[in-house]
């Protein structure tokens, strides 16, 4: 991938939010939808965590927004404060008590936190690991995401992204044909990439961003599968159905365990992709109800078990580079794959030189959970992206490997802007050019 | 009807109650919500384990977590103990618990006791104006913060003086004495409805946030 | 001579008591009177002036423990010679006279000192029933309102006549009440306990006859002198205490070393009195010292105040059956609360799917 | 049965009460000392409104000790006046006629008053003297 690339990518990002859709909702409409997300949803386990919460404002520490800033109006747990009014006074024990003291609020209150919940959260659960607590923040996030995207208050470029999504079944203007064209473009040169068999043991997901800016990524995947005599194949609706635009996960994840178990799919692997792992890997049983008939894995966490069972098998990279890895927050702390990566950067005969926080605490790149997408944040960004730039320079690394595309995205973005001059690189591509002939 | 005949009659009567009572309704309406199941694979086993694991971990920040909040931390475990150590180990106190437990514990004399209680009361102070400073706290704090620190200073104030036997603004000591346990009737009383419930609800979440990182396979 | 035409010094010389006999009797009234001895001249100088105050004593519902407390505990003492200083002119259970004769003498020393005779109750006064203690036919509260009439000042001896004491305990089948309750006209001083100590009684009728004034009083209207402190300020038993060694029960080691008796329902933190330092059975001793915690019977209510072995710092809290209804209705009304927000989490689900 | 039981008198009471009176009123009764001899003033202590723990007073009057000069007044009862080990300080009991103990005071002086002969006894036993000669 080339600067051209990437800048053409951020013009198309930049003009996202002039194609968002008017929304129509009156003030109370809006309420009335947000407030039926946020009852769906809050259940015992919120409701504890809501319940149980001290004022300590130790999650502000946590925060790559509030670290870089210093402002206070970043403190984790102060971005659910709707959700924890509506609580109060619709949903807890104390309802009655709480709604002779406490007003109900309003759709301009939560237009308000629009900014707080998508320009200022990216999501990465650094908070819920502080939180003496144990209150987990991100997910009642999610639950205020999920009610300002139903009110329609999400950010301009959500909603022209889930407007083109739904009108075109493209999602960053990727759908069934894009990812055969690409298929077929790999194919063409030597490397096989089955698209949509009719059976196969492994399903791999391909996303907007692997075939807009990263196409060696399925390369790459392809090369590991191939080599390991794998019966595999691409999902040509994965982008379609596991779209960044908030799709709805209630319609298309049936979809897409259907996909897998038509084709006696034992493994659903995702690829670099932060934003499709939490979503397969927990998500999506939830949503069925139902425990899946397939394992799911993201594709480092694959490749580092197939090293560590010495079925895979690396030319180490000659030179003994010092890398340092920074972990994927919705891959790590998200879903515990903190060791197969690493198994598969000693493979590869590089040094790791592990930053300050890293694994379980490591900080965001920034831009995770769509937060990259919004234009207006990009400022904001890049001043948490330099918490991360500093960590990384301080091990002395030349080069960050990471394996989430979002976050390689945001590295290759936030390096340009900063004029930083670390190499950024995928796992997945580094193992992908060194297998053993 | 003295003021002290009223703090350890029926104030008190109604008012641990009223701890009751509040307890149980907020207890039972929170965990009587409903649990949603988790149906995907956990990456890890020994989820109880987890749940334990985080219940004691989440008292130890790791490193690069703890960097900013050391004096906050230090200082919630200070007068946590110096509190509950006035509170428990006061020789006058026991009787007080023994009516409900039926068995008491040594004491420690009466100038450790002030000393904790004067340590504890130092630092809720400062805790409480720092609070009123810090634009992070202040942001976050409701009435219930500011409510429940008072409520918790209280007992402390008017124990100190009572126990001091101080004859503060021409208050006689019996007067003091049911001062001290009027406080606390105000302490069971406020309990349920506000922060001082993480006493029981605390460890449940921390035990909930544990299982959740257990299932993802992160240490909590 | 009208006795109480007489000054002190006078009716003293007159029985023969030499200058350094007064001296005597002046340094153990200001011992009395908790007065520091340097105190001494004053007093001697102020009774050589002194005259022969007039005391008119009645007793009403009363065990006639007062009165013992103070003639038979020290014969003949210090306060009998006090006695003898005042004109005690009337008290019934004393008096050698009955009937008609002694009601005459009663009124032959109000119109006598008309005005001017202190007033000493003890006993309470039944308001329920006139009929359930009169004297000659006359109820107590009758008689108290006519005898104050002429007091210069009344003096309420014992915690009966000062706060209403063992009659008025719950339920009060007579009605009783205080002194205090029915004369509100006249300067009391309540010399409340069951029974007072006897000197607290001398001492006011010393401070009385020494300064011709009554002593300064406390919120209960006591002398600050006797009343000011609490048994546990002056407790020679504070120190154990202070390092919190408690007796746990009356034969445990710690009782028989003598440690505090808080935990034994010891009342000495909230009683106001001078058992502690003044003592009892001529500065023998006094019931902390005997290994009993003290009931705090000089305070207002003590009779109700809970049992004399609960601690002072337990509390009615109504048991563990009365705690369980609590933590059932509350667990109900959470449940309900509860249930009823299932319900609306289930509809909104529903709702949703539907739209 | 008889045999068991032991009269109270033969229980041994090996219990040492301390208030920790004692010690601050030798130190008041030293300080009260270097005062009479500094300034002249006198100094009296009365032990009934002394907090005074059993056995603390036998121990206080043990700690003074008994000096080279006492007396007995007998008047309303007889009284002592003793000096102590240390000069200046003097214990002083009053007894009534039946022998009760009503008072006892130290006092810190270098004479007690009532030692001296008082002027209206003087007065008096002059009239006495004359009227005899």
């Amino acid at each position: 991938m080339n600067a051209t690339t990437l800048d053409a990518f951020r013009g198309g990002l930049a003009g996202l939010a002039a194609r968002a859709p008017r929304s129509t909702l009156t003030d109370s409409e809006r309420l009335a939808r947000a407030k039926q997300v946020m009852h769906r949803r809050l259940g015992a386990s919120d409701a504890a965590y809501l319940e149980t919460c001290l004022h300590c404002g130790m999650c502000a520490e946590a925060c790559h927004f509030y670290v870089a800033t210093g402002d206070a109006k970043y403190t984790p747990v102060e971005k659910v404060t709707p959700l924890r009014r509506v609580y109060h006074r619709e949903v807890g024990p104390l309802r009655w008590l709480y709604r002779l003291v406490t007003r109900d609020i309003t759709a301009a209150e939560l237009e308000s936190f629009q900014e707080l919940v998508f320009d200022s959260c990216t999501e990465c659960g650094r908070c819920d690991l502080m939180c003496p607590m144990g209150i987990q923040i991100s997910p009642m996030i999610n639950i205020m995401r999920e009610a300002l995207t139903a009110a329609e208050l999400a950010p301009a470029e959500f909603r022209a992204l889930k407007a083109e999504q739904a009108a075109t079944r493209k999602d960053l203007g990727v759908g069934r044909s894009e990812i055969a064209a690409l298929a077929a473009q790999i194919s063409a040169a030597g490397v096989n990439v089955p698209v949509d068999a009719a059976r196969a043991d492994i399903l791999y997901f391909v996303t907007p961003l692997d075939v807009q800016l990263f196409p060696d990524s399925l390369r790459s995947a392809a090369r590991i599968f191939n080599r390991l005599n794998a019966s595999w194949t691409v999902l040509g609706a994965s982008a379609e159905l596991i779209g960044t635009g908030e799709s709805s996960a209630e319609v298309d994840i049936p979809r897409i365990v259907a996909e897998a178990e038509q084709r006696g799919a034992k493994l659903v692997i995702l690829p670099e992709c932060g934003h499709a792992y939490p979503r397969m890997r927990f998500e999506a049983a939830n949503v069925m109800g139902r425990a899946l008939a397939f394992e799911v894995l993201s594709i480092s966490e694959y490749i580092g078990r197939q090293i560590t069972d010495g079925k895979l098998k690396l030319k180490p990279i000659p030179g003994k580079e010092q890398v340092t890895y920074h972990d994927p927050c919705k891959i790590g702390r998200g879903g515990g794959v903190f060791a197969e990566p690493r198994a598969a950067v000693k493979a590869l005969g590089l040094e790791l030189r592990e930053m300050e926080s890293h694994g379980r605490t490591g900080y965001c790149c920034a831009g995770g959970a769509g937060q990259f997408l919004i234009d207006r944040a990009q400022r904001l960004r890049q001043r948490a992206f330099e918490i991360k730039m500093h960590e990384a320079d301080d091990t002395g690394a030349k080069t960050v490997v990471t394996a989430c595309n979002s976050c390689r995205y945001n590295f290759l973005t936030g390096a340009r802007d900063a004029n930083w001059h670390t190499e950024v690189k995928s796992l997945l591509e580094l193992v992908g050019n060194q297998l053993t002939d | 009807m003295s003021v002290l005949d009223f703090a350890r009659g029926p104030a008190f009567h109604v008012a641990i109650v009223i701890f009751v009572f509040g307890i149980c309704w907020r207890l039972v309406g929170i965990y009587l919500l409903r649990w949603h199941p988790d149906y995907s694979r956990p990456r890890r086993g020994g989820l109880i384990g987890g749940g334990v694991h985080s219940m004691v971990m989440r008292s130890l920040p790791p490193h690069e977590l703890e960097k900013h909040i050391v004096f906050q931390h230090v200082s919630g475990y200070g007068w946590h103990l110096a509190y509950f150590a006035a509170f428990l180990l006061f020789g006058p106190h026991i009787p007080f618990i023994r009516q409900f437990l039926g068995f008491g514990w040594p004491t420690l004399p009466n100038a450790w006791i002030l000393a904790l209680a004067a340590i504890a009361l130092t630092l809720l102070l400062v805790l409480l104006i720092r609070r009123m400073v810090n634009p992070v706290l202040r942001a976050l704090s409701t009435s219930d913060d500011y409510i429940s620190s008072l409520l918790t200073m209280l007992p402390l104030i008017t124990g100190i003086a009572a126990s001091a036997h101080l004859q503060l603004l021409g208050v006689r000591y019996e007067t003091l004495l049911g001062v001290h346990l009027l406080t606390v009737c105000a302490l069971l009383i406020w309990f349920p409805f506000g922060k001082l419930m993480h006493l029981f609800l605390t460890f449940p979440a921390r035990f909930q946030a544990g299982v959740l990182l257990q299932r993802k396979g992160v240490e909590a | 001579m009208n006795p109480t035409q007489q000054t002190v010094a006078a009716a003293l010389a007159s029985r023969g008591v030499s200058r350094r006999g007064f001296m005597k009797f002046c340094a153990t009234t200001a011992s009395l009177m908790a007065l520091p001895p340097s105190l001494v001249p004053t007093i001697a100088a102020a009774l050589e002036n002194a005259r022969r105050p007039s005391v008119i004593w009645l007793p009403f519902q009363e065990c006639t423990g007062c009165t013992e407390s103070l003639t038979r505990s020290h014969a003949p003492t210090l306060e009998s010679l006090i006695f003898e200083t005042i004109s005690l002119d009337y008290q019934e259970t004393l008096l050698a006279a009955a009937g008609s004769a002694a009601e005459e003498a009663r009124r032959a020393a109000m119109k006598a000192n008309w005005g001017n005779y202190l007033l000493a109750v003890d006993g309470s006064i039944p308001l329920g029933n006139p009929g359930y203690s009169t004297i000659g036919g006359v109820s107590n509260v009758e008689l108290l309102k006519e005898v104050a009439k002429g007091a210069k000042a009344i003096v309420a001896i014992g915690t009966c006549a000062a706060f209403g004491g063992l009659p008025m305990a719950h339920p009060n089948p007579t009605g009783a009440v205080a002194v205090s309750d029915i004369i509100t006209d006249k300067p009391i001083i309540n010399i409340s306990g069951c029974p007072p100590l006897p000197v607290a009684i001398t001492a006011v009728l010393a401070q009385f006859l020494v300064f011709g004034q009554l002593p300064e009083l406390d919120v209960h209207r006591r002398p600050k002198v006797f009343f000011g402190q609490t048994i546990h300020d002056r407790c020679y038993r504070r120190p154990f205490y202070e390092r919190g060694q408690f007796a746990e029960s009356f034969d445990d080691e710690g009782a028989k070393k003598g440690w505090c008796l808080f935990k034994l329902g010891c009342k000495g933190p909230t009683t106001y009195n001078a058992c502690a330092t003044v003592k009892w059975n001529m500065g023998t001793s006094f019931p902390i010292e005997a290994g009993h915690g003290c009931i705090g019977c000089s305070e207002p209510r003590f009779w109700d105040a809970g049992g004399f072995y609960q601690p002072l710092s337990t509390t009615r809290w109504g048991g563990w059956e009365q705690l369980g209804v609590a933590a059932a209705a509350g667990a109900a009304v959470g449940a309900a609360a509860a249930l009823a927000a299932r319900s609306a989490g289930k509809a909104a689900k529903a709702q949703e799917k539907s739209s | 049965m008889a045999a068991e039981r032991q009269p109270i008198a033969s229980i041994a009471v090996a219990v040492e009460f301390d208030s920790g009176n004692v010690p601050l009123l030798l130190n008041e009764l030293r300080h009260a000392l270097e005062r009479l001899l500094e300034e002249g003033t006198v100094h009296a202590i009365d032990l009934r409104a002394i907090p005074l723990a059993p056995g603390e007073e036998e121990r206080l009057l043990a700690a003074l000790g008994a000096g080279e000069l006492s007396a007995v007044l007998d008047a309303q009862g007889r009284s002592e006046i003793r000096e102590t080990a240390y000069p200046g300080i003097w214990c002083i009991t009053h007894h009534d006629p039946a022998g009760t103990m009503i008072g006892r005071c130290i006092e810190v002086t270098f004479m007690p008053a009532l030692l001296a002969s008082q002027r209206p006894d003087v007065v008096q036993g002059l009239e006495r003297l004359r009227n005899k000669l």
